[in-house]
């Protein structure tokens, strides 16, 4: 399929569309009601099913109640809205079902603003509800990569029985750029008859099937703990992505940057490079699982003095950055929040500064 | 003349963990009885609450899920609006429904979603030890009305049917008991109706249920069925409140 | 090469539609190219403001300090972007509302009077698209019959709107070869 | 025709409500109690049982059942 | 006053009234509902407020609004509770209001169990809502710590408007130890003139008091998170609270544990010590902030081969322990989750098979 | 004899960030007058909604309190009852009130909080950019109903009112317009009535409003006026519904 | 007694309200527009202003004030 | 030294409360302790037990798997908790409901038909005040005055069944003695 522009909001909507997921449930949040408002027209072009629910909290149990029986499904919000899903999505990892959640974040905390920001890293990758879980968590950093990272998330969030998220900052969501669409998926969810509640003649079977969080023996909840532990170490091994950058270069400084703030760091290694200075990045793909390994040895680098986490928010991601680096070199953080942008110059002069200081350490 | 009486198909031979004369397992089989003569056990998804009867999938045998507390209307909508075909119910306590579920409850009825409640009014709180619910009578002591309900603090216990009923989508509802066998034919005969309603994808349907709780009522099994009788029912009257045929949907009742 | 134009003005002056257009050109021309909109929650009447991106490279940052070139529909818009705009750069000023210069040499201002020619074509609803022709045009930034094709395209909903924002096209391409002269 | 009226002792609760049901006070509270602690209910006047299901309606834990017996 | 015998939950009440919290709003849930079943009798003796909110949602914001106005109000809840408050505290947090959370925690995730665990670490401490923010967290391991804890959580909650919250797991608040209560807090909230919405005539001042949350431009709201960000970095320079335990030994191994787990850490400890086996503990009484330094230098110890964090859950403080560690040693988790609570002996068996292998390595 | 008119003291003269014609301005100056009148300017603390309302802090002077989307009633029952002198009124939209804060809504009236709700009905959600509320009109086009409010599909839409109005504890509900006029002068008697009861400690009091969004309902402001008297009215029927005189705090209509 | 009638241009969004609910029909909107890039309200007709004040009660934005002048 | 004593039966046989009046008489003598329930949502007519742990030091981990003693109200219990008791510990078997001995001589075993004594007393109700004070008096785990003074504290508020308590304890103690002959 060809090029074509298009808002990443609607672009999202698409995407779900093209990986066979026809049922979405949400409740309008700025900076994602686009996603909404496009498929309450494109849903009726595929017999699909659109449904504004009252509130976050219904919506995200409307998702488990549908993926619970089988059904694709997504939804979208923001900030404040994930929020009120988390004890959801606490239910929905223990219940095993895959789904997929859309955040296009917004300025917290409180109702805070709508410009772009990436201020819900720990609640996405730490867990936002209670108990031992995680999302696997895919922060795109442009339209395009938005839609290829929506149309993995259905397979994969089934492959897993996990939900997945998209963690999109404002821009993700209301900047245009091109897209060509991947083909459709086939539309057929994987077959999930050995656990979804979709009625025992659906699947002519006459045991009956359960989904339910609820495990009052201590030994069975530890070891249905384990069972989630241990998909969450698979994705650890199998799952990790993200993007290096000049990282072949002998780079005197590593930033470590996701979503729209790495194309600012981008261009700022672009423009250091010209200067003669070598600066690399590791741009995370997925948050969880996070690329420890790949910073960890980035960092490493003889030619690295010292690791720069960039970051919309207060120093959220680069607290992984410094564990993952564990001591190997020096980590600072970089940022600013509220939907303030650092922009590449402001960038430029943090590596310089930073390295500057790190010299004078030496000395 | 006399008549036969077995365990229905749609009901598993697990004993239930209820307490002694709890009606929770009257009601249980209602729905089972039910499900069997209208032969939708293969296409029926239960959806649980949090309350006592948390564990009601051990007594069905056919799909479950388990709701979050006070979200089974949420998840009983998923359902129904991706397989519409699935014959879907909710059971759900008054703590579940009418505390922290209003919200959903209210508005899975407005949009006149397609499947079935059965609300439990045993105006408290079981499963967490006899708190207040927004069924707990005028001057009824709970753990947290030690003293009474005080209406003038806390306002009266809520009318969940009649106030579902209040809204303008055509709906069937209805209030019933199961304290007393008497009680208990009609209540069979009313969920079935609300089936019913749900097979022909007619409308929302909801059939409020007076229970017992002897333990945290602080009484014997026939206390409570008496005082279930002689307190509950004045205040919340038994019958059809609306059903879709109705003029305009609005109620029959007044 | 990255080039990036500011089309900002009231709100309904169709800000939003002509910064779109021109992406949509210089995208079906092979460029990169990155559509920015100032977004908000719903405070009508304010300025509003939209950011195109244009490179021969995937583009880094979206977040653009000093545009290369300025469509100013508006007073306050000129007063608030045409410090900013890098030097070399093309400044359009809609001369119907805004009775003021840049004051700056180091720029290719020219003044196009979008309303009255809109009003002219018969709908001033067709200034964002004089406007946009205009600067196109000036700036040669994209081939102007690939932009007729963008408005044709954008317009297909609404056919009976085509002539006359081909009509725009035309006069805004006029005024701007004028100010050539 | 004829019947065959079962009490499963270990489903009773001994909650009474059946006895209090029974239109011919057919049924008591037996004095030991079963597995679960409970003391279960039997038929102290089987005779006058007329095979009504009213205690079989009433029953919440589905402890007794009545089936033919040809 | 003398000692009493008193459950957790009790004593927690009882703690709140003695801190001259006369405000107490909550939705029921086990295994933490004696906590209003003992207000609810007690706040009529001192004409304080008793209010069983409709859900925890409404709870969280009925905290909100009285916190605003300037009261002393504290909640109690568990889990799944707690995750359907994030959006609230979010809010609370932003509005810089201070308030006191009770999260006695149950196994997740989704319904789960009520058994003690500790799976709700990364949401209490990584922040469950969303946004760039943190609560104080104080973690008791008694009864009677966890009074003191209470009764120090108002004046902290006041003096750094944010809200503190006290997580316990379930033995905590269901055991019974003596408790010897610390004298009443003088009863007036300190004085909160200068922003809460008390009503101008209640401070006699023609200046109206504004609590809200919503800042649309990013350079303000960026300020404001800088400015949260001051108040939590002055938290970890000021308020870390941590008991070393054998410290002064040449321990082989350090235990890093908190609650109720670091008690059996204790019995473990003293019961290896018997057999010749050193090992010391570092027990995080603050989890925000967390006493990085103490460990990291408790880890850098000759002595110490391996640190090994110790929870009812699947190891989410063990990697703020890695964090702070920075490489400087291995660092292992062991624990279980789901209400299964580590024995002494297995806790044994986990340092001395994971000394064996840390020597193996060596050979 | 002509009159006089100026600005309320309780009323900001910041000018207000409302779309031309939006008669959410008519219903702050309202709530302003009547502040002034009773004189408790000094003891009001107001709370904002979620929605285009959501900067209202700004146009009033005195304390004010912003809410999460749906949660005004939570937190002015937390105000209420530390603070009962202060005099509280929650602020809400119908999509703030109405869908996400329908469980907040009905338990504050129903345990008779005592404050004042203004409810503005405009039947859609302004702020969002003009999606579907629970109140927009069978075939009504929003952005989120593009084909217009189907009611087989979604229902019918809710009376808030009249639901309010089913509960049994006392309360003062009453239903009145901005949109010309005479319906503003009834307004602003009504919204008096509302404070007065909760100054005397009376009840729970909610006034709602129907009020205009001629940028969402894509109309001139005449159309919109126009269009919320002949197509709003007639649905959302103006007067008070319930009053705690009224027998068994019943309700007054019907 | 004598009003001073205000409308103060700036706060005007020319709405067009009040100039519909004038009994005296004494409103009109301006043809240039304010610093807000609305086209005001003016009195047309001031002579046949009756000061009943319906457009200050109309009116969203406060924008029209009536005080008496000694 | 620390020592941990289980107390076991059917929800309803008033576990809860002599185990906390023992905890209490164990703090009255000076000593570090702590009471653990077994809860767990309402399930009722379940088995109950609770255990209280009594120590000269602070008490560390209140997981115990292996108690030093076991006072068992019905069958069940016994069968569960009496493998798991240390050697050396007493074992209290209800005979009244208790037909069978633990089947161990490494422990002090010891039999009282508590419901029997308490009915004998004239309610069943006092039967957990029998086994206690049964139980304490053989252990020897904390001074029987100091016992009764907490039994008395513990019905304060329902003073009328003080004297029947009381009559209890002399009762539990008498059999524990008899059975010492
Ligand atoms: C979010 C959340 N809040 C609170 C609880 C605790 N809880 C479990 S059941 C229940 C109330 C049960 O009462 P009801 O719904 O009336 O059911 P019943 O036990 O009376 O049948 C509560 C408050 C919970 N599990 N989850
Ligand atoms: C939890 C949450 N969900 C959704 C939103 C987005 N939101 C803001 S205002 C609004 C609806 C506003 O409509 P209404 O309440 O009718 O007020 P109006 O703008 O029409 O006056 C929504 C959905 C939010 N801010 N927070
Ligand atoms: S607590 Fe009440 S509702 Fe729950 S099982 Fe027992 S009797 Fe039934
Ligand atoms: S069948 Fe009828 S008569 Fe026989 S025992 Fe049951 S209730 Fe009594
Ligand atoms: S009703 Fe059922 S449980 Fe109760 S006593 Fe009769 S048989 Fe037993
Ligand atoms: S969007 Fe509608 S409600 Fe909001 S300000 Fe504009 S007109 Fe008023
Ligand atoms: S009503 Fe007010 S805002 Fe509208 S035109 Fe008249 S004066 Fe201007
Ligand atoms: S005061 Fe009356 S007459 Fe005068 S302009 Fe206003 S509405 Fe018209
Ligand atoms: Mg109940
Ligand atoms: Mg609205």
């Amino acid at each position: 399929m060809s090029k074509v522009l298009m808002k990443g909001n609607e672009a999202i909507g698409e995407a779900a569309i093209r990986a066979g997921c026809l049922n979405y449930f949400a409740y309008p949040i700025t900076p994602q009601s686009e996603v909404g408002e496009y498929l309450v027209r494109r849903m009726p072009e595929v017999n699909g099913v659109f449904l504004q629910g009252e509130s976050e909290v219904a919506v995200s149990y409307m998702i488990f109640g549908a993926a619970a029986c089988g059904a694709r499904v997504m939804t979208s919000s923001s900030s404040p809205g994930i929020s009120l899903m988390s004890e959801a999505i606490s239910y929905i990892t223990s219940g095993e079902c895959p789904a997929v959640f859309i955040n296009i974040m917004r300025c917290g905390p409180g109702l805070g603003g709508i410009l772009p920001s990436q201020a819900d890293y720990s609640q996405s990758v730490k867990g936002g509800g209670h108990g031992d879980y995680h999302l696997m968590v895919y922060a795109p950093a442009s339209v395009q990569e938005a839609v290829e990272m929506v149309m993995m998330a259905f397979p994969l969030s089934e492959k897993y029985r996990n939900p997945v998220m998209i963690l999109g900052d404002g821009l993700i969501g209301q900047m245009m750029e091109p897209v060509v669409f991947p083909d459709h998926l086939k539309t057929e969810p994987s077959n999930k008859d050995s656990w979804a509640t979709n009625g025992m003649d659906t699947r002519k079977s006459n045991v009956r099937n359960l989904v339910k969080t609820l495990l009052l023996d201590p030994v069975q909840l530890n070891a249905h703990n384990l069972k989630l532990k241990a998909k969450y170490d698979l994705m650890k091994k199998e799952e990790v992505r993200f993007e290096p950058y000049n990282t072949d270069s002998d780079y005197k400084a590593l930033i470590v940057s996701y979503g729209t703030m790495s194309r600012v760091c981008r261009t700022a290694i672009d423009d250091l490079k010209e200067q003669g200075l070598e600066v690399a990045m590791i741009r995370p793909q997925t948050l969880f699982p996070f690329p420890d390994t790949a910073i960890r040895e980035a960092a490493s680098k003889e030619s690295c003095q010292v690791v720069l986490g960039v970051e919309m928010s207060m120093g959220q991601m680069t607290e992984d950055v410094e564990r993952c680096v564990r001591g190997k070199k020096p980590v600072e953080w970089y940022g600013k929040c509220g939907g303030e942008v650092p922009t590449p110059e402001e960038v430029m002069n943090a590596v310089k500064s930073l390295l500057q200081s790190s010299r004078k350490e030496q000395n | 003349m006399g008549k036969t009486f077995l365990k229905p198909e749609a009901l598993s031979s697990q004993p239930n963990h209820y307490c002694p004369g709890c009606t929770h397992g009257v009601i249980h089989r209602l729905i089972a009885e039910v499900i069997d003569e209208l032969g939708i056990r293969g296409r029926t998804v239960g959806i649980g609450p949090v309350g006592c009867a948390v564990l009601i999938y051990n007594y069905f045998t056919f799909d479950f899920q388990e709701a979050a507390h006070g979200r089974a209307p949420a998840m009983a909508t998923g359902i129904k609006r991706v397989r519409p075909d699935l014959m879907v119910f909710t059971y759900q306590g008054d703590g579940d429904l009418a505390s922290i579920g209003m919200g959903e409850i209210i508005h899975a009825a407005n949009r006149g979603e397609k499947f079935t409640t059965i609300f439990v009014n045993n105006a408290v709180y079981g499963m967490t030890g006899g708190q207040m619910a927004p069924t707990t009578m005028p001057n009824q002591r709970t753990t947290t009305s030690p003293y009474g309900r005080d209406v003038l603090d806390v306002g009266m216990p809520i009318k969940v049917a009649e106030l579902l009923a209040a809204l303008q989508t055509p709906a069937f509802i209805t209030r019933q008991a199961v304290i007393k066998p008497k009680y208990i034919v009609k209540a069979k005969k009313a969920i079935k109706k609300a089936f019913e309603y749900q097979m022909a994808a007619k409308c929302y349907s909801f059939v409020e249920v007076i229970s017992t709780c002897p333990t945290n009522w602080g009484m014997t099994t026939m206390e409570s069925v008496n005082w279930a009788e002689e307190v509950l029912l004045p205040f919340y009257p038994l019958g059809d409140i609306k059903s879709p045929e109705s003029v305009d949907g609005g109620t029959d009742a007044k | 090469m990255q080039s990036e134009v500011m089309f900002a003005g009231f709100g309904g002056q169709g800000i939003l539609l002509s910064a779109k257009i021109l992406a949509h050109a210089a995208m079906e021309q092979g460029f990169e190219v990155a559509w920015i909109p100032s977004y908000g929650p719903e405070m009508r009447g304010g300025t509003a403001y939209c950011m195109v991106v244009i490179g021969d490279r995937p583009i880094g940052s979206t977040i653009i300090k000093n545009p290369k070139h300025l469509v100013a529909m508006n007073r306050p818009s000129l007063e608030k972007f045409a410090p900013v705009v890098k030097s070399g750069g093309v400044i359009m000023i809609n001369g119907s509302l805004i009775t003021i210069g840049c004051g700056r040499s180091d720029v290719d201002e020219f003044i196009v009077p979008v309303n009255d020619i809109a009003i002219g074509l018969g709908s001033i609803k067709s200034a964002n698209i004089v406007a946009l022709a205009a600067f196109a045009a000036r700036s040669k930034i994209v081939d102007l019959d690939l932009l007729r094709e963008c408005v044709k395209i954008e317009f297909a909903s609404k056919a009976n709107l085509i002539p006359l924002n081909m009509r725009a096209v035309d006069e805004g391409q006029k005024a701007a070869m004028a100010k050539d002269k | 025709m004829a019947y065959n009226y079962q009490i499963d002792v270990d489903r009773c609760k001994g909650c009474g409500l059946c006895v209090a049901v029974c239109p011919k006070n057919v049924l008591e509270i037996a004095g030991e109690v079963n597995v679960k602690g409970y003391f279960p209910v039997y038929q102290a006047r089987p005779a006058d049982c007329v095979v009504c299901t009213t205690c079989c309606i009433m029953c919440p834990d589905v402890a007794i059942t009545i089936t033919e017996i040809s």
